[in-house]
Order: C-alpha cells, then structure tokens, then sequence
C-alpha cells in the first residue's frame, strides 16, 4: 500500500465523525449508485517505489535511442544542446516546480520576476518589443501566431510557406478546421520559398528562418511581399540563429514564434518544450497566453504582476484571444537561466559553433559518395539536407549500429508526399543538424560510418 | 570607484532570510566581459561569421543578454526561489487547482537519461520504452475514464478541449450534419467558452440551479439539433456532483449532440465513478492536477483526451499503438483531425504520471479521491459555522464559501482575507471564481494535507475573520510578511512594462 | 475535535517568506500512524523478530522516530532550508573558511552512479576508476605544494593536522630520537594545539611580532633538540605572509625538528609559492576551502597530507599506486603509520576536488589565487579609512579589522557589527579570531565575488558603523531581519536541552 | 579559459590601480622572490566543465563494481541501501550544502534544528540522552570514544575486541601512537568474544554489536566485565540493529559510536560517511565535536546554537576534549531526513528487512557444497561469514563475472592474520551482508552464481 496519504485510521474515524458518516462510501452519496463503479479498477496493484524505479529504468533501457548511447546528429526542431550542472540544480528547486501560476505577487515574487527576466530576453532574440510568458511548444505557437494575425489583419487567407517544419504546418492544418482559415500553403525551388505565385490580399503570411532543410530565406523579400498583401508577417525561427544572424524584428516582422527547448529544456522525447512567442507593441492586446508587468508594491518597492489579463480566457471568456491556461512556465525559468548562463558572448558563440559544426560536417561530406548535399549551394544554418542512396529510414538504422542518431528521416516528418521537396526524393532525404556538443573526431567518425551505411 | 556605489551587488537583502529589498534584474547585475559559459572543446575550426554567412544574412551587433559570473547567476536565482512560495514550504489550497504534493521520485524518473535524452523524431525501434509507456498510460488512463482510447498530444487542459472539440466537429461532419452550438453551464472554467469559439462553435450558456447545479429544465430549453454538444465538469467548479447527469446525457444524446467532460476535477473520482458510465464521449485530463505534476509556476501540464469507441478514428495521430505482443510502433488513426503538437505531447509529464499511477495502484488512486473528498467535506465543516458556505451541502473535492456578508456588513471581501490568509502561513485559496458566486473563496485542500494543517487552516481563517470585524485596517493592508506587499496591478495595466527595456 | 487545536500543522509561517514563527520539530509534526517509507518488494518470507532472533537480544520497543507523512517531511525540511542562509543566496566573508562559490558541476560528478554506487571493500579491479582519480589527485596536490607524495585518508584539516603528527613521531622514532615539543604561533587556529596533545606533543607557543608575523628571536629561544617541529599556516590567519620562512625553516631545520604547514590557506598562494619550496616537510590541506567542496554546514571535507620524499614511507596505508601503465592497486608503504580513515578516505569529496583542478589547470588554479588576494586587499583598502586594520600592509587572502577602538569609545563590539551586517544582506565575517587582535573581524571574501559585491558589503560596514556611532541601539538589537534574532546562548548552556527528549 | 571568476579585464585594471599596483603579480610581493615559483604549475590545461563531464564519466565506467552494474552483497560497514528521491532532493538542497558551520545562529536555524533532530533521533537509537553533531566516520568516532573512555576513567588500558571492524581497529591503533593508550585486543572464539583472559583494571572496553562476523555479543556479560574492571562500555553498534535488537544503552553502555552511513548516505566508495557518537549525560563535557541545544532568542522565539562550546578546540585549543572541526554535517543533515522517511515504523522494517534477507541468504546456502557458514549456530545480525572452498577473492572475482559483488574477502580487511579467525581460514572467509533492497529472485539467483564460483 503505496500512498502518500496523511490520513490515520483514528484521524480517518474521526473525520468521518465529525461529519456524520460511518464510512468512506458515504462520502460519495452524491453519485447515484447505478453510475458508481461496482467494481477496483482494473490495474496492477500499487507498486512501491523502489521497484517502480526498477521498472522505469528497465523501461528507459528499452530506449536504443538516447543520447547517452547513441551520438545525437538529430536536430529538426529539437536539439541536443549543453545543459549545464548550475542551470540543472536552479531550475529544478523546488520553489519553482512546485508553485503555481503566480496569481497571488505577494507570494510569487520569484517566478514573476525569473518570467520578466525570460520576456525580456526573448523580446531582445526576436528583435521585437514583447514576448510573452510562454506557450506549449513552436507548434502551436505558431497556429497563435496565425489567429492573432487573422485577428489584426481581418483576413483569413493564411500563406504557410512548406519550408516551416512538416510537423508545425500539419498543427496548423488542424486547428484550422476549427477556426476555419484558408491555409494555403507555397511550395520551395532550390530549397527555397517560391512566393511567386502569392497575389491579391492575404491575412497573415508564414515563413521559417532557416526552413525545415536549413536553408536561410529571403526575409527582406517576405516583408515586401507582406506589406503587398496586407498580412502580418509571422516568422518560425530558430532562436538560436539570433545569436549570429539578423533577427526577425530587424526584418521588420510583426511576430516572431519559435522553440525554445534549445535553452536548457532536455530533448525530452519532444516535450515539455517551450513555445516562444513575441510581437510588435500593436499587437499587444491580441497576445495569446499570459504577460508579466514591472510595477511597484505598497512600500514602493519593484514588484511583478501578470498584467492585461483581460485579454486571458479567465477573464474574457468566449471572447479571449487564446484559450491557453497552464502553460509552460517551468521551461521558460529554465531558459531565462540558460540564457543567463549564455550571456551576450556565450549566445553568440553557441551559434557560431552550431553554424561551424555544421559547416565542417558539409565539408566534410563533399568526398562521400554515397551521401550528398541535396541543395549544396544554399546558404544554411545548423540543418542540412542530405540525399542519401539508400533510403533514409534504412541509413538511420544502419547508423544506429554504428552508434549514431544519424538525423530525420524527412518522410518521417512528412508522411506523404511534401510540396517542399519532390516526391522521388522524399525517402532519400537525411535531415542532419550539428550543436555545439560535436567534436570533430565524432563527425569525422559520422562521416566514416555515413559512407558505408548511406550506400 | 564611483560607479561601483550605484551597481547592483550580490547582498541577500532581497530573499526573505535578510531583509525585503527588491532583487535587482539579472541586467543590473550584468557586467560587460564578464561570462559563465563553458562548451566543449571541439577541435573544429573557429571560422568566423563573415566566412561562414552572406553579409546580407549578419546580424549587426550581438544580441545583449546578461554578462553574469556562475556565482552571481546562482545567487540571483536563488534569491528569487525564496521570493516564491510553493507546495513544498506549506499549503496551497488554491481551488480547482488541486496543488497537492507530488512524489519526488517522478523528478528522478523524469531525469533518466534513457527518457529525457531521447530525441523525438527518432524511429519507434529506437524509442519503444517511450512507446510502451504511452501505451501503458493510455490504457490505464481509459480505465479510469471508462473511455476506448486517448490522444496523449495536447500540452494542457485548454489544448485538450480544442482537440476535443475539433473531435466532436469531426464526428458530426462525418455524419454530414453541421451543428453550431455548444452549452456550456455559468459555472464552467474559462478555458471552456474560449475553446468553443476556437474550435469554430458558438457558446450558449445555461445557468445553475438552486443547488448549484445544472438547471436541467433551461438545458432543455436551449438544445436543439444545432447543438454539437455540452462541456461539463462533473464534480462541476463548485465541488458539487451534478446528480443529474443521466438525465442530462440522454437530453444532450437525444438532440444528436454528443458529450465532453471537462476532466480537471478527476481528482475527486477515480475509482468511484467514471465519465464514460455516466454518458461522456469525450474527457480530457489535466495530467498536472490530479496526476503528479508539479505545476511549475504555470505549466507544463499534459492534457490527454479520451474517447468512446464512436470518436477513435477521428484522433490526433500517430498515436502509440502495440502492433505486435511487446512491439510498438506509430499508427495514424484512419480518420485523424491531424496533429496537435509538434511531437508527441509533453512525454516526460507522461512518464511522471504513469509512474504516479502504477505506485498507486487503482486502489490506492480510489484511496487518493476518498481522501480528497474527506477533506473537503471535513474544512467545509469545520468553517461552516463561520463563514457562508455558497451551497451548504456535501461537497467532493473542493468548497466554495462566499463572502457577500462580510462585505455588506464589514466592508472586507474575499481577496482582504486571501491576503491576509498568507500571514498565517497559507497561501490563499482562488478568489472570485466560480463567477457565479458572489465573494467566492474556493478551498481544495487535496488529499495530501493532514487534518492539523486542516485545523491550522481554520483558525488561520479565523483569525482573519475576527480582523476583518475587529482590525480592518490590518486585513486591509495584508499582507504585511510578505517579500513584497499588495502590489499595484492597476499602474502595471496602465504603464505597462513588460520588459526590462521598456522602463 | 479538541486535540488538534494544540497539534502542529503545515504552515508556512515558519519560512521567511511568510512569518517568523518557529518551525515545530518533526517530533510535534509527527502522529501515530502516519509513515512515509517504502521498500522494494522483496518477496522474502516476513519471519518475525522472535521467529529470528532470541529474546533475549530483542528489544522491548520500537525506538519512536518521527511519523510523518512524505508530504510533511518535505515540507518541513524545505523550510527548513529556508532559515538557512548559505553562500548560494549571497556573500559569506567568512575569514579563514573560504566561503568561495563551488561550481555546481562538481555535485553532478560526485552524484555519479558510478562513483558515488561504489562499495569500499570492492577490490582494485572492479575500481579502477577510482584509484585513477585518487592516483591523479594526489599527483596535482604534490605539484601545487612542492611535496613528493601524499595521503588522501584523511577526512578532514584537522586529521590531517593528527596524520601529520603521527608522521613526525614516527619519523623521528625511526632515527632514535625522542622529543616532545610542537611550536605553535599564537596565531594558530585551535586545530593545531588540540592535534599536538593528540599527538603525544607539548605545546609550545611563540608570540607574534608587531608586523603579524612569527617573532624570529622568540622562535630562536624556543628551539632545541627536543622540538619535534613547527606547525605554521603561511599566509597565517592574520592573512599574513611569513616573510622569514626560508629563516624559520632553516633553524627549525637546524634543530632536527620538522616543518608542518597548515594549508588551510592555500587558496592565497597556487601556483605562486609552495610549502614544499619554503622548507615545509609536511603539508596537510583543506580540499573543503580550497578546492570545490561546498561545507555542507559543517562538512564533509577532507584533509590529504602531503610530505617530502622523507617521510613517503611512512603514510597511512594502504595507497592507491599505478602498479603498471594504466593499473592502479592498493599498496601498503613500508613503515606506514597504518591507517587513520574507516576506508579510503572521504572519496567522493576527492573526486570534486580532482574535477575543480582540472577544470581549472594550472593557470586557472594561479589566477584564483591571485584574485582571492586581489580581492582581499581591495577590500582592506576600501575600508581601511574607516576601520583600523589590524596590521595596515598588503594582506594576501583575508585581512583582519579590530575594533577595539569602537569598542572603547562607543561601547559597540566586534559580534555587534557582525550581527548588524547582516540586517544589510551579508553573513557576518569571523569574529574574535585570530585571538591576538583585540575585537578581531576577519574578512575573507574570496575570488569568486565581484568587485560590486565587495563594494556593497563596504558600504554595509559603513552604514553599521554609522549606526555604532549614532544609532547604537540598533546595533545592539541587531540583527532584527533575520528568521530569529539574538539568540540566548548563555542560556543554551546553562539550561542544556541537547534533545526534544531533554526539555 | 574555463574559471568562475568574475573579474572583467576593465575591472581589473581599476582593482589593480586602486591598490596602487600595476600587475597582479605585485599582490605577492610579500613573498620572497626566491621562494616564488618561476613556472607555472606543471599540470594540463584548463578543462572545460562539458569536457570534465566526459572525462569523469569515462572515469566512473572505469569502476566495475559500482551497484548500478553489480548487484551488491557487499556490507562490512558499509551498505547498499535505499536513497529515496525524496531524501536526495531535500538533502542536496543548496542552503544546506553551501553553509557553513552555523557560527551565526540568527541566520542558521536551519542547520541548527537539522542537527537538533538529528542528535535526538541518534539518543533515541543509541538508548543513550546525549548525542553529537556528528564525526568523521564510525572509525574515527571509536578513536574519540577510546579517548573520553580513558579521560573518563583514568586508565589508558583500552581492551578491544577482535570481532570490532579490522579497520576499525586499525584506526584505533594508529591514533593511539599518540595518545599511548595501551590497547590489547582480545580473540574470539566460536565467533564470538572471549573476554576470560581479561582481569584487573582497565579504561576502556570496546565490544562491535554485531561484531564484523555478524555475530550478536552477550553485552550483559561486558557490563559485566566494565564494573568489574572499571572501564568504560563502549560499543561500536550498527545503529540499523536497534531496529529490533537492544540498544546499547538498554546493556547500560556509556558510550555507543557507529556508522551512520546506512541513513542516507550512498556507498560513495568509503567516505565522506557518518561517524555517529551518543553517551550518557555524565561523559557530556567530555563530548568530542559540536553540539546544538534549544534555546529562546530576543523575542522568546524557540532557538537553536551550538553549545558548551569550552570543549571545543577553537576555545580550549591544547586542551580540548578532541581536535574535530569540521566535521560531517551535511550526512547528518541526510540523516536526519532518511530517519523521518523511515519513522518509527520504517526503521523497525529495515531492521527487518535486512535480518530476513540475510537469513534467507544463511537457509539458502544451507543446500551449497561449496559455501558454508562459518558459525551456522551465532545469532547474527545482517552480516554473515561464509567459508568457501575457492579463496575468497577468487569467488569474488568469478562472482563479478556473473553480475554480483559478492561479499568482502575478509583477509582484504585484515590484511595479515587475524586474532578473530584462525589463520588457516582466513583467505577463505567471504562476508557477505542482505539489505532490504535485495529480492528473493536476487538471493536465490547469488546462491546459484555461488556454487559453482566457491568451488
Ligand atoms: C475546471 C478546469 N477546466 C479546464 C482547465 C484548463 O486546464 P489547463 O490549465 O491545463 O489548460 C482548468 C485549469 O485551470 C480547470 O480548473
Ligand atoms: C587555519 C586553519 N587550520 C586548520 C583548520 C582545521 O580544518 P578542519 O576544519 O577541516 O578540520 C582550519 C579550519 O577551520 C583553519 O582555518
């Protein structure tokens, strides 16, 4: 009997006393008797904890895949990044993992602030004056992101360029059906979006910076292209180009959404993750999620407040602009400490060496024979698409035996045919990214093992 | 060194332990050249930005976080830790929250590296302990719900009610029948009303009874073969089980609309009574209040949705699936609304609440509701003589007092006595929700808190009552222990400043 | 209901972020019946006590620990830790401790399965890992001061201080020769006297000079055939170096007797100078300060003693050796003094220490050095227009104030400025020591805080000095911030009350 | 250049200047020029942290024998028991393990009320009032038990029984070169302590509860002996053994030491450990180490401090009743924990537990030809002796093979002959101890592994 229950059997009498009752079953009066179960569940027995420890660990053994055993060339949105000790042992204090929404400041001083912290660097990586608190995941930031643009704009055409990630546009398809927008979604030449076809008025317009196979968009020619059609223009970026590359602000986007698990969340078999979302000081009132306001207490002292909370579904209700409650503050602590453990110079170094990593490993891979560069002339950072000879799925289990995650398999993602590649390519594409924690002896040895395997 | 005399140092005066200063942002106790990163030595050539990029692509100067020491970063955050209350320093009896104390060892569970280091997109025979855990999680989750099966994608509870109603427009859409409404009662949370408008539905409200119930006869009144269907919780948010829910199902089921059960009150069920017997097709769970995640200051949760056997096809997919005895992989359901998360879900809120449950055991989750309920029941009590008790009868996992009176007659209302509630050494239950109780106070004290702090709780309301008759002013300015005092939400609206650059 | 109303309960009033009540001990939180453990399932037939064992070995009773629940427990130690301050919240100028900021990392590698799941008496080959570490280990500790090899048993300064002893013992037996004395500075920490008489010596104690530093002619008088040797710290606790060293030891030297050199303080000269190099023959160090070992309240530490090439053969046994390239095994030096640990040593406090080094290198561990004096001396000049320091010339490590003159024309004291500094967000520096300074504040602020820090802890001792002069109430009832105030000591003793069993 | 020093280059400089200085070599001018080292020290690099964490890593795959990979049946002082999650987090909590000794109590109640509870709950398991602050480790704990017994008594004859932990011993023995105290250690016989030889006047009698061979002491008879002799009764006990056997303080022991590692502290290849010390009110002002009482502050508020401090070397110096400063607060603090995680109940299971493991194990072995115990008819207590028929290290070494940690070769503890077994023995005595973490499944699986590795 595993429980962490309190309750006595004299306090459990006495309770029940004090009520009135005789035994627990009373407790439940209120539900009919016919819809009560008759019956325990159905389950195994309460398993202490020690031999759940047991059971978990066999259960994660039966993970080929970790990165502890195989070496992480997989990235696609999800990143094998340094987590550090310091940043380990700050995020996971018990004050912050076991609080709650920070709806009572008085009390809540800490989370408020480390979110004011984590708005503030977010705002400065998207170039962009707001961020919020936080959302689920890149995802469904991004379908955020498309309803607040509907919102401003008044049009629901939506453009969705096919280089944003495989899996966030299938989000985005989803949730469409019940918003109703128009996605319409643009296919690549050479690895990039073709808005060639893009006329007449459009709501809110999509593009990834890199796209899903690395390459880097033309985002002077999206903003042109926006102020054309009257969208918004919502740019899916990887956080972490910031760091050496041109932000989406300093394009001139009106919301930038991207993930954030690079900042010191675990690859985490794809979540909690952390959905970042930021946007022009017009949009303010649209922001989907919550926000946190600098103010003063009644002393005078600083203090922080959620704040603008009429847009939250709380207080507006039907008329919200998001239904998003809990969301994923933890995540968002952590990474306002990763990226204070960054700093100004450590974020830039973090992407110059993904950018390297992955430049050696393009170098690398231009004496292979059995592995090329699907665009080997496009400008990218830290993603690369591969065209393998045999089938990607096959050089991913092949490399596993050798001890690499060798990447993604792009039809994995797609399931299907996919307007950003053509369909005889599909099942020959390797999606293959490079992080910091790469040394070259480990890529020279990816190289080697690669050349066999892709064969 | 003048300029020095104006920079922020690393004193604790900040955290409680030695005083109550304001801590200073990470950015005032920044330092140009100061840094604590450290990467891995990797023997790859260092070619520069220029080298490697289009000058056309370059950022203009380097993106300005905080320069810190390691020090002074853990002294920072450290210091803001003891800035937060939380679960683990004493009681949070925070209404519709269900903030009880969560086992340790699913921290440890959820660090293993064998499940926090793998990577989402790798292929199923290089993850199958995940698959067999989500498998596992499902089935256990169906039992408890009395469902067929469960998408495990939606990060939260709001995510779980848009995917379930995108599963009710999917089903009737199937069936080429096009519906517009759904109800939802005054009492609902508001997630529910702003979920029906995203999934593309109008909100139609009906309004609770005498006893604070679904009023069963406005229900009648309002459906009609353009509703799509009701989203009820049940214990509803006044902690109260809507005894009608047979008679509601067959009216809802009548009209062709279907069911959705809004799941975040699970926590005062399990094992006693399922949404599946009393007529759901449709229940989302909010993983993190009833089943072992830490709330984390806001999130992550998990937001599993689980369906009767009409609605599988229509599922979020891939889903997890046993194809062969001990062998999993991921199948698409025939009929899938699509993805709606950019993995799987939040997997190691997952993992942490399957181990939750299989230390429990079903006994022991029955176990976990009883003594929820008992505890409720035994503060509803225990306060009954005192205060206004919105509908005095037995509840399940959670109360509702209300306030009115003391605001007539004393001019104090419900958010004074939160505060001041927090000088005793609890934090304060929700205020001012359900919206339709006027005052409203509502208690969850969760089944992990004893019935000393149950007492303690008590005559700390006490406490504050009698101050609220006796010494206004004090209950007024509470609270007065606090890292910071009543703060100024109105200046934070009306100056917004929502970054440290907009200062 | 009655009992409860006296029953202790979960409150957070106790942790500062609420209140400042007293935390009830486990004992006041605990009820019969309640129980937060759990054990594997063993499957084991449960044989009873008497089944197992004879009666007459049984006890009457089970020895009553606390019953709490797990939720309890954590709660209770969470606050707890929340009247605890530490270096992670914040300055701790602590002199002669070396409250230095510990990187986090070395906690991750000391909580490896792989280390920290090691038995002790598992044999050489199935711990190679292990011998590695301490093999490389004493390796660097040989080269940062100038000694031929070292012991790594002992747990802490003071065993070391007791090994280093032994060692001298044996190795004078070993020539035939008896003697009784040990010299001492009066400036020595209370460590070193209470080793001497544990090690069969006499005190001998040799004044200090009006430069801080050991009196050459007083030591001169003092020697004689029957000095085993002197025990000296360098930087001494006045943070002082002694210039005469190369003298010292020469004449220490000339006698017979041997050099023991306290390194507590080695944190002031890596990489600059070593023992070895000054004519020491026995160094012990406090890998706790020096190298990585946070001091968990109290300890652990540990306190490897390192000697020259004389004395290797007899160190405690048996050692970690690599016996081949790559092979390391346990072997017992010829004439050891035999062995002054349960097992190895505090290993895990070892492997931190081995981990700090070779984060640092060589470089890294000089330039700690040099601004753990850097530091040192900013702050002695920063303050030395206000406060007398006790010998007013370029300190290394630490500098000592006194206050006597304070003390004299206002009646405020040493411990009272302690106490008042901490209202400004600082632990109090080390009061009353070293003894030969009248109203002694030793301050150590350690190369891991900032320039602003240091700033900011001026300025506290500003604005307490302000408040001795024209406040001096204040400072008498300091500190008034922290979770308790003054604290009745004297009371403590008279009164004792060692267990809740005793009040 | 991987440190975590905060000083700018700028800062420097300003820091430099201030002092007048202009270079940071000019700090150390205090130090002769001669005795200045010329070169840097001769060691490698600067390390980075994610380098180090490779290395140690590849370090800790080097210990073959860790419990993760080994099922261990090893105990000698030195257990494999559970850690639960619940006691590591609180424990490792920062407040804990970055303060200091609590000089201050105004800022340290919470150390302070640690220890408290910890020095209660230690009376408590001792059956003695008075308990310290904690040591180094069970063997040092004996050296200061040795040490008051001969202040106490007057007499520096200290008789040990040979069935104390051979290091044990060899602990007391080294220190003893310093103080002269005359020890003689006494054989046993049949396992178990032959005190006959023993007469006239002695300080200090040691006796182990259990003794290393696992055997239960008749400790009446050493009451016995001490009154008669006029020693002090000092017994080294497993404090898990008052779980369900007599304390030491129901015999009237006057001093109990032992090894607190077995309450939250991991195996940790030895150290740093718990050396536990409880006596009677009498022998408190000669009490080794700190001590915290309750008290009152200012406002009458229960307090806690360190008291009676006159023992104690920073006041007393060559006087002091031991040299212990630092001592091991931190496992006592676990400690503290584990034993509320345990409670009343839970420390009588583990006592339980452990006894019914091991005498499964003994009923088990019954059935082996190549195994044997060597006293099968002592009452033991969770240790047992085993007489293989292979050498003890060599059943090891195959054992390790086979997926276990066999047990201790009890001549690695005794290196040399033994006055606890008879020579010819003694490389063929294997000890091997049951905590509750080892299954029936394990034991059943050890004593097959066992036939054929003890042939
Ligand atoms: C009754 C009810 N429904 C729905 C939700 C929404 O769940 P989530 O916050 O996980 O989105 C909540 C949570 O606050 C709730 O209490
Ligand atoms: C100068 C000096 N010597 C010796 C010691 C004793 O070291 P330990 O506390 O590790 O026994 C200390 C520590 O306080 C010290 O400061």
């Amino acid at each position: 009997m595993a429980d962490y229950l309190p309750h006595t059997e004299a306090e459990l009498a006495s309770m029940l006393g004090f009520l009135g009752l005789s035994s627990t079953a009373e407790l439940f009066d209120a539900v009919p008797t016919a819809l009560q179960l008759s019956r325990g569940l159905d389950m195994a027995d309460g398993l202490p904890e020690p031999d759940t420890s047991v059971r978990f660990n066999e259960l994660a053994s039966k993970n080929l895949g970790s990165s502890d055993r195989l070496l992480c060339f997989a990235g696609s949105g999800a990143y094998d990044h340094e987590l550090p000790p310091v940043v380990r042992a700050l995020a996971s204090r018990s004050e912050f993992v076991t609080a709650y929404t920070p709806y009572q400041p008085e009390v809540a001083q800490g989370v408020l602030q480390a979110i004011f912290e984590f708005q503030t660097m977010i705002a400065r990586i998207s170039g962009l004056p707001v961020a919020n608190a936080s959302l689920y995941d890149g995802a469904t930031a991004l379908v955020e992101a498309v309803n607040l643009g509907v919102a401003s704009s008044g049009s629901s055409r939506v453009v969705l360029s096919s280089g944003v990630h495989p899996h966030w546009r299938q989000v985005v398809e989803t949730f469409a059906q019940g918003t109703g927008h128009e996605i319409e979604v643009v296919g690549l030449k050479d690895g990039l979006t073709d808005w060639s076809a893009i006329e007449g008025t459009c709501g809110v317009i999509v593009v990834a910076q890199p796209n899903y196979l690395g390459g880097l968009e033309d985002l002077d020619a999206v903003r042109a292209l926006c102020d054309q059609t009257g969208a918004l223009m919502v740019v899916a970026a990887d956080p972490v180009a910031s760091g050496v590359l041109k932000s989406p602000g300093a394009y001139g986007a009106d919301v930038m959404v991207g993930e954030g698990q690079g900042f010191g969340t675990a690859l985490s078999f794809g979540g909690p993750y952390l959905g970042l979302f930021a946007c022009t000081t017009k949009e303010i009132r649209r922001l989907p999620g919550r926000i946190v306001g600098e103010t003063v207490d009644v002393e005078g002292r600083r203090a922080y407040v959620t704040t603008l909370r009429t847009r939250e579904q709380d207080i507006r209700r039907e008329k919200a602009t998001s239904n998003v409650c809990t969301n994923q503050t933890l995540m968002a602590v952590a990474a306002s400490i990763q990226l204070g453990w960054l700093g100004t110079e450590g974020f830039r170094e973090l992407a110059l060496a993904c950018a390297r990593g992955t430049r050696y490993l393009a170098n690398q891979l231009s004496s292979s024979t059995t592995a090329k560069l699907l665009h080997p002339n496009m400008s990218t950072f830290r993603e690369l698409a591969i065209r393998t000879n045999a089938p990607a799925s096959l050089v991913i289990e092949r490399m596993a035996a050798k001890g690499f995650l060798a990447g993604i398999a792009a039809s994995s993602l797609t399931r299907g045919s996919d307007p950003s590649l053509d369909d005889a390519d599909l099942n020959h594409v390797l999606l293959a990214s490079v992080t910091e924690r790469r040394t070259a002896a480990e890529i020279d040895a990816y190289i080697l093992a690669l050349e066999e395997a892709a064969a | 060194m003048s300029p020095l005399t104006q920079a922020a140092g690393g004193k604790a005066s900040s955290a409680p332990i030695m005083g109550r200063d304001a801590e200073p942002t990470i950015f005032e106790l920044s330092q140009p050249g100061r840094s604590s990163f450290q990467f891995r030595t990797t023997g790859i050539q260092a070619w520069t930005a220029e080298e490697m990029f289009d000058a056309r692509f370059l950022a203009d100067s380097k993106v300005p976080l905080a320069e810190v020491s390691e020090r002074d970063l853990v002294a920072h955050v450290t210091r803001l830790s003891h800035r937060q209350f939380s679960v683990d320093l004493g009681a949070y009896p925070l209404g519709s929250c269900t903030m009880k104390y969560n086992p340790k060892i699913c921290d440890t569970i959820a660090g293993l590296p064998g499940l926090a280091g793998v990577h989402p997109g790798a292929p199923a025979f290089l993850t199958q302990g995940w698959l067999e855990i989500m498998v596992t999680l499902e089935k256990a989750l169906c039992e408890i719900t009395g469902m067929e099966a469960a998408t495990l994608q939606p990060a939260a509870g709001a995510a779980g009610e848009l995917t379930g109603l995108l599963l009710m427009r999917a089903y009737h859409e199937a069936n080429g029948d096009i519906r517009r409404r759904i109800i939802i009662p005054d009492s609902a949370h508001g997630t529910n009303p702003a979920s029906v408008t995203l999934g593309g539905y109008e909100v139609t409200t009906v309004p609770s009874d005498d006893r604070g119930c679904v009023d069963l006869a406005a229900l009648k009144a309002v459906l009609g073969p353009d509703v799509a269907g009701i989203m009820l919780t049940n214990p509803n948010t006044l902690g109260l089980f809507e005894e009608d829910i047979a008679e509601i199902a067959a009216a809802v089921h009548d009209v062709g609309g279907l069911l959705y059960y809004d799941g975040a009150n699970l926590n005062a069920i399990m094992g006693v009574v399922r949404p599946g017997d009393m007529g759901f097709d449709i229940v989302h769970m909010n993983l993190h209040k009833t089943f072992a995640t830490p709330h984390g200051g806001g999130g992550p949760g998990a937001g599993p949705v689980a369906v009767s056997s009409r609605l599988v096809e229509f599922l979020p997919g891939p889903r997890a699936t046993e194809v062969d005895e001990g062998v999993f992989d991921w199948v698409m359901p025939p009929r899938s609304i699509g993805r709606v998360h950019g993995w799987h879900g939040n997997s190691l809120v997952l993992a942490r609440a399957l181990a939750y449950i299989e230390i429990h055991g079903g006994d022991g989750l029955r176990r976990v509701s009883e003594r929820a309920v008992l505890n409720a029941n035994w503060i509803r009590r225990r306060l009954s003589s005192v205060f206004d008790v919105a509908f005095d009868r037995p509840c399940m996992h959670e109360v509702v007092l209300s306030l009115a009176s003391l605001r007539k007659e004393h001019g104090v209302k419900a958010i004074d006595i939160a505060k001041r509630l927090m000088e005793e050494g609890f934090h304060a239950p929700t205020v001012y929700f359900p919206l339709i109780v006027d005052e409203a106070l509502m208690i969850e004290p969760t089944e992990t808190e004893s019935v000393q702090t149950l007492e303690a709780l008590a005559q700390a309301f006490e406490v504050a009552l009698d101050d609220a008759i006796n010494n206004k002013e004090a209950v007024l300015a509470a609270p007065r222990t606090t890292p910071v005092g009543r703060v100024d939400e109105a200046r934070a609206a009306r100056q917004l400043v929502q970054t440290f650059d907009a200062r």
